[in-house]
């Protein structure tokens, strides 16, 4: 059904205002002291123009970093608690790539697949996604080897690939897609209209203008290699020089672990969701002082097996997009590309 | 609306300013009632994070006072106080937390009169300044903050 | 679930004066974790305590909180009451609503309110407390004794008497103290050397007292019963030994002229000398200052012609070290000097004396065999001005306190001076007559009409010298400040008593609280004068406050009482508020990592290495581990923990959280 | 820089069994260096040796998963060997059980195999902030107190609570962070503000006197919040109100005190 039209940025900026406008946020990469950070912005001008990745996933628009799940009130003995989940704000989350895109079937994957997490599906149903297909990749980049491409279309309602400095195709993918064309449709057309002769719409070789991004390993062998590697000594030798911090964790836009922390002040309490990190020794931290996962490598571990091994078995997603976020953050320069790569080879 | 009532947390040592808050009350000096004092052995025992934890709680201002320098209880815990109140202040200071809302002192045993007046001197001047929204603002569980000063509801 | 039972004192009025106490008991009632909450005019009252022991039985309390005075008065008392009901007394807290709320504030809502909230905020502490058990500690059963006048001469005694052991230490040559240096004695005026001297003697004897004179307390370090002090014994220069104190080498010392400490300056002394003939013990020292020999390396008189050879040019200071299990301060007191006084001319009038220099010309012992002569010529004064108050109680000169003693021995100067010189004419210029005491005030009459001394009520604005009198000015505030003027041959200043020189210094040696005059701080002004805030220090006499011998002699006999409690156990039991390093199971172990930065914070040295060793030997794990015999409480070490790995019994990370999230 | 010297020193050290690791850095990904991990005198070669070489290894010396690798050696550039120091000062490492190839910012390389050569060894560099860090400093001094706030506000609100900036210090080698008390919980483990200010300020409190500023923290931060200053700030009081006391004994200026400390605001 994919529909397909051309919008230069005087429109898209148009665009945003009329989505304002309708009680719309816009959510978008800005760049913050070098740092690529998803905030609301309020024209196009706020938009960090080049980047090959954002510094933190889009997913805090969804599932974000701090979140009350409930609050409490004591009044005499008995304890009042409300929970009812605050109405979430319509937004159109601009700019992410398709990897990033493609990252919240896995989310949802995890926040839907027995219990349903209305907190985060009434959030993510409210939130078109209008992602910027890739036109520049670097060395950590590896989605063609986990099922993505730099112009993939999964999880965006629509994408845009830029054509030339003003104008961009536009495919407009789901439904949600289409009721922001329809909200605009004088914004969109079918043909460019650059001096150059100008192009139509359907007739544009996409490809052209996309980053090309080797596939290093065919993931399905990834995952069958991992079920024969669970007591390999790779993983201990691999998390040498891991420091045990949560930021892999935290950039990544499919990692969705989770703690629950009750904080009270007075009478009064929230509970609170939080992002957690496998990585942390307290992760698996038992009272009695016991801790299944005593040292670095079992939770390195645990974090490998679990994204492309547990979660294709029990969601069919993959728990990686291969944005590579987890690798140019990292203090340690652990590089997840690298390692997999080690793991593909290992015997 | 009345006038705004601060609330104030005084941590103090055991054997000077303590002592000396009682000797206001034997001398039945009258000073403002807005502080609530939390008695601790000696001022070497202050951590920094019950300073903390006190606004975080939503206090406008907090005091600190123990023995004079050479006059604490156990020799020394004092001097080492000193040393970290230092570092603390100068470390708030530099990210302009207002430190106008610590007030470090020393009253011993037997200036039960000069607690009065460190007393009533702060609240004063806490009561100038207004509540510290400053800090309450960056704790998002605040809905009851000051609440219990208002009524005494239970605490879990 | 916490039970915990509040129990809100009207202390009379005290309390319930200010604060609704009944609105009290009926809000912390809906605290969670509070069980029973009710008001009640005096907790500590029998059927006050007996509210209490009931309502834990009753109730079945896992703590209580009694919200009544400060903890310093009657913590004890309501933890006792708390431990014959059967509940851990380290459950019971109090919380201060007289002290530190109803006394200082007035009545209102407010008040109350605070009330409420220093109780739910030990609410929520004591929700935290855990039992704690007593810490029995070794008592050293010997007494040090500070300073030897009559204070520290009876402390010693009774002390002594009571069959314990006592090291008495006193800075001057000879014990005695300012007492010995006293004429005769208000009210009844006995002669003061003939009812102290037969005790000096019983101190030199008592075999359960060890005497060190001519030394000072270097350092002390420990804790109640367990006391290490360091005794500087300052060097004679003679073999206490050897000499059999025959005087032979004070008469023959070259050097005689040296003004007398003993006589206030108004004698002479050599410099080989015993401060007076009753001195106990009877052996000279020899004045380093002073001595030809060590001045100029010859002379050695007393050296050839002592009999026994007890001369020691070479003897050093020693430094003599015991262990005691309490001590009693018994450092008295000092005077001002006239030379303090710029409207009395500085002092260099010499007929301008203090009380003490008038004590000594008064006395049979003294430069002038008791016959009062003015300093400046040896005549006979026909008109003498006593004045009280020189310096006492006037703010300007910085003594906003009474010396006490002033008014009465004022009185026996002008009595004895008219007892002695029929003709005279006494004046005595005075503020307030202050003759509180037993006899005393009759004393005072006896001076104004039976020997018919001149009172003036009044302050001397100024003296100065016209030919060869002291023209003393003042007013006569009494006939509306009528001025007067006395033409006076002498004059004599009740100047006012003060702390010792370096009584700040013996304080922090001891870390014992001293006020703002210098004067060492009682436990309690009005239940514990006797005690200082360090336990195992008591305090005699006038080192505490301006006290005359009846009243210092009292304290003594308290102090020593006191220590003789103290002793009547080999061990006592101590408070459980120590530190303790967190301890757990394997493979953690303790959550102390090991730096022992917490080490050279400790006052007390209280910190040791612990190794944990598997059961092959091999050492796992070397942790902080705290000595509960030096450790003091003090808590400098669990704010220095980073991991938060030590902790403080009775004020726990988790109890002062707790307090102060309830605020 | 003098690689080869590095080389042949690590290479000995391995082959005569003296240590049992060489931790050092070797090529990373993005032209950056990462630590490696040597242990046959075989891969020597992947030792490498630049101006990218600054992340503070002796955070490793700390990790049982490296100590049970046995007797280490290490390539320290000066702000590794201060750490070191610090942690033998705070008896994390043992006197002898370390060989240190201690490197000067002339590139000389000096292999230092206990306590008192290691400390003649920083001594001789004094540890002080760089002017522009001092400029930095000022800059931000210089703020009225709101401004500061703001400031401050800003950065921390950034923080995720990812605790880079605590892994990946040397000096934070607590079996158990205060943050990871929960009885009780002095620091709130959601990254809102309070939380990250109630973290940050604790965190520097806790290095106050013990940072070597080696400025890891802040590299660490994916967040890029420049958390050395807070560090810097106490060191520069830290040496201002109560000296620097190289002397072993008083090497903790928290942990003990001068009866003549100079403060202006305990009245």
């Amino acid at each position: 059904m994919t529909e397909r039209k051309i919008i230069n940025k005087a429109s898209l900026d148009e665009l945003f205002n009329k989505l304002k406008s309708g009680g719309k946020r816009i959510i978008a990469p800005r760049d913050k002291k070098g740092k690529i950070i998803f905030e609301e912005i309020s024209s196009l001008k706020d938009i960090a123009s080049d980047y090959i990745q954002t510094t933190l996933s889009p997913k805090q628009t969804v599932f974000p970093r701090y979140e009350e799940i409930l609050s409490y009130q004591f009044e005499n003995r008995n304890i009042k608690i409300d929970k009812e989940t605050k109405k979430p704000v319509p937004t159109v989350l601009f700019g992410v790539r398709p990897c990033d895109a493609r990252s919240l079937s896995t989310l949802n994957a995890v926040f839907t697949w027995d219990y349903i997490d209305t907190s985060f599906t009434s959030k993510l149903e409210n939130t078109t996604v209008i992602s910027i297909s890739c036109s520049k990749s670097d060395e950590y980049c590896f989605c063609t080897s986990v099922g993505g491409s730099p112009g993939d279309t999964a999880g965006s309602d629509i994408l845009l690939t830029h054509l030339d400095n003003d104008n961009f195709l536009a495919e407009i993918i789901t439904e949600k897609g289409k009721a922001i064309l329809l909200s605009a449709p004088e914004l969109f057309s079918d043909k460019d209209k650059s001096a150059s002769g100008g192009k139509d719409a359907p007739a544009v070789e996409k490809e052209k203008y996309l980053a090309h991004v080797k596939p290093y390993f065919d993931v399905k062998e990834l995952t069958n290699k991992l079920t024969k590697l669970f007591n390999s000594d790779i993983w201990e030798e691999q998390s040498l020089r891991c420091l045990g911090c949560g930021t892999c964790a935290f950039v990544c836009p499919a990692c969705t672990c989770f703690d629950i922390q009750d904080e009270t002040n007075g009478n009064y309490g929230e509970r609170f969701m939080c992002w957690d990190s496998c990585a942390f020794a307290l992760f698996t931290l038992h009272t009695s002082g016991h801790n299944p996962r005593e040292t670095q490598a079992p939770r390195w571990r645990q974090r490998l097996i679990h994204k492309f091994l547990y979660q294709p078995e029990r969601l069919s997603v993959y728990g990686c997009v291969g944005c590579g976020r987890c690798s140019r953050a990292c203090p340690a320069d652990m590089n997840l590309l690298e390692h997999l790569v080690e793991i593909m080879e290992a015997q | 609306m009345s006038e705004f009532e601060p609330k104030i947390i005084a941590f103090v040592c055991n054997w000077c300013t303590y002592a000396g808050a009682d000797l206001t009350g034997t001398s039945r000096i009258k000073y403002e009632p807005n502080v609530r004092i939390i008695k601790n052995t000696c001022t070497g025992r202050i951590d920094f994070m019950m300073i903390l934890k006190a606004f975080a709680r939503g206090a406008d201002g907090v005091m600190v006072s123990g023995c004079h320098p050479n006059d604490c209880h156990y020799t020394s815990g004092n001097f080492h106080a000193r040393r970290r109140w230092i570092v603390f202040k100068n470390l708030l200071e530099f990210l302009g937390f207002d430190t106008r809302r610590i007030y470090f002192s020393w009253v011993s045993a037997a200036e039960g009169a000069k607690w009065a007046d460190v007393v009533n001197n702060f609240v004063n001047n806490i009561k100038k300044l207004g509540p510290f929204e400053d800090y309450k603002n960056l704790n998002p569980v605040r809905a009851s903050l000051g609440v219990l000063n208002e009524s005494a509801r239970p605490q879990n | 679930m916490s039970r915990i039972g509040v129990f809100i004192c009207h202390c009379g009025e005290n309390i319930a004066g200010t604060v609704d106490c009944a609105k009290v008991a009926e809000v912390v009632s809906h605290l969670s974790g509070v069980a029973h909450s009710v008001d009640y005019k005096y907790m500590c009252s029998d059927p006050g305590q007996n509210l209490i022991k009931e309502a834990i039985k009753e109730k079945n309390l896992s703590g209580v909180i009694v919200a009544a005075c400060s903890p310093r008065m009657h913590e004890p008392t309501f933890r006792r009451a708390c431990a014959e009901a059967g509940l851990n007394p380290f459950l019971c807290e109090m919380a201060n609503i007289r002290e530190h709320c109803s006394w200082v504030h007035e009545k209102s809502d407010g008040t109350t309110q605070k009330a409420i909230d220093l109780i739910r905020m030990l609410v929520s502490k004591v929700r935290k407390n855990k039992p704690l058990y007593p810490i029995k500690v070794p008592v050293q059963r010997t007494a040090l004794v500070i300073g030897g006048g009559i204070g520290g001469i009876q402390a010693s005694l009774d002390i002594a008497n009571a069959g314990h052991k006592v090291i008495l230490v006193e800075r001057d040559p000879s014990i005695g103290g300012h007492m010995s240096q006293l004429s005769e004695t208000f009210p009844t005026l006995d002669c003061s050397q003939c009812i102290l001297t037969p005790r000096m003697v019983e101190v030199a004897q008592h075999p359960n007292i060890t005497l060190y004179t001519y030394s000072e307390v270097e350092s002390v370090s420990g804790f109640i019963g367990n006391f290490k002090v360091k005794i500087r014994k300052k060097a004679r220069c003679v073999d206490e030994k050897l000499c059999n104190g025959c005087g032979v080498c004070i008469q023959k010392c070259t050097v005689k002229k040296i003004p007398s400490e003993f006589d206030e300056g108004l004698g002479l002394r050599p410099a080989i000398y015993v401060p007076f003939p009753q001195a106990v013990p009877n052996k000279p020292v020899i004045d380093k200052k002073n001595c030809t020999y060590f001045i100029r390396g010859k002379c050695a008189a007393c050296e050839k012609l002592c009999p026994t050879k007890a001369i020691r040019f070479d003897q050093q200071d020693e430094i003599i070290e015991a262990d005691v299990g309490g001590i009693v301060l018994a450092t008295g007191f000092t005077i001002l000097n006239t030379d303090f006084f710029p409207e009395y001319g500085y002092g260099k009038y010499k007929d301008i004396i203090t009380g003490l220099q008038y004590e000594r010309l008064a006395s049979a012992s003294g430069p002038t065999l008791g016959v009062i002569k003015r300093p400046s010529d040896g005549k006979i004064p026909e008109t003498v001005v006593f004045i009280a108050c020189a310096g006492s109680r006037d703010s300007a000169k910085g003594i906003e306190y009474c010396s006490k003693i002033c008014c009465m021995y004022t009185a026996k100067h002008a009595m004895l001076y008219k007892h002695k010189f029929h003709e005279g004419k006494a004046y005595v210029f005075y503020m307030d007559i202050r003759a509180g005491g037993k006899m005393y005030e009759e004393f005072v009459r006896r001076a104004i009409e039976e020997d018919h001394v001149k009172y003036i009520r009044g302050r001397v604005s100024k003296i100065y010298e016209e030919d060869g009198k002291l023209i003393v000015k003042g007013a006569d505030t009494l006939l509306n400040h009528q001025p007067i003027e006395i033409k006076a041959d002498m004059v004599v200043l009740a100047t006012a008593s003060i702390a010792n020189q370096g009584a700040e210094e013996l304080a922090q040696k001891l870390h014992v609280s001293y006020d703002s005059y210098h004067f060492f701080a009682e436990a309690h002004p009005k239940l514990r004068p006797v005690e200082t805030n360090t336990a195992g220090i008591f305090l005699a006499g006038a080192c505490q406050a301006p006290k005359d011998i009846p009243d210092t002699v009292a304290q003594a006999s308290g102090a020593g009482s006191k220590i003789a409690a103290l002793f009547s156990a080999t061990e006592m039991t101590r408070e459980p508020v120590i530190a303790v390093v967190h301890r757990t199971a394997p493979p953690i172990f303790s959550t102390c990592v090991g730096c022992f930065l917490c080490q050279s914070a400790c006052p007390f040295q209280a910190i040791e290495r612990e190794e944990i060793k598997a059961r092959d030997g091999k050492v796992l794990k070397v942790v902080a581990k705290v000595n509960d015999g030096l450790c003091q409480g003090c808590g400098t070490c669990v704010a220095l923990c980073r991991s938060k790995s030590i902790d403080l019994q009775g004020f726990t990370h988790e109890q002062m959280y707790a307090q102060i999230m309830a605020s | 820089m003098n690689l080869q010297d590095l080389k042949t020193k690590a290479q000995k050290l391995l082959e005569s069994n003296t240590v049992n690791v060489i931790i050092g850095y070797g090529q990373g990904s993005g032209g950056e260096v990462r630590p490696v991990f040597i242990r046959k005198p075989a891969d020597i070669d992947k030792l490498v040796l630049n101006d990218k070489c600054v992340q503070n290894l002796a955070v490793y010396l700390t990790k049982h998963e490296i100590k049970k690798l046995g007797k280490p050696g290490i390539v320290a550039p000066l702000p590794v060997t201060r750490a070191i120091y610090q942690l033998m000062l705070e008896k994390q490492i043992a006197d002898g059980e370390i060989v240190v190839l201690g490197i000067k910012n002339n590139g000389i390389i000096t292999e230092l195999t206990d306590n008192k050569s290691i400390r003649s060894f920083i001594s001789d560099v004094p540890s002080e902030l760089t002017s522009e860090e001092k400029a930095r400093l000022s800059e931000i001094k210089s703020l009225s107190q709101q401004d500061k706030w703001r400031y401050w506000d800003e950065e921390l609100s950034a923080c995720i609570k990812c605790y880079a900036c605590k892994s990946s210090c040397p000096l934070c080698y607590c079996s158990r962070c205060t943050i990871e008390c929960n009885q009780p919980q002095w620091i709130s483990v959601p990254s809102h503000l309070l939380g990250n200010m109630e973290w940050h300020i604790m965190r520097a409190m806790h290095l106050a006197g013990r940072c070597v500023n080696c400025g890891e923290c802040a590299r660490a931060c994916p967040m890029g919040i420049p958390l050395n200053l807070l560090t810097q700030r106490l060191s520069e009081v830290i040496e201002k109100t109560f000296g620097t006391s190289e002397s072993a004994e008083a090497f903790y200026p928290l942990s003990t005190f001068n009866v003549n400390d100079k403060e202006d605001f305990i009245r």
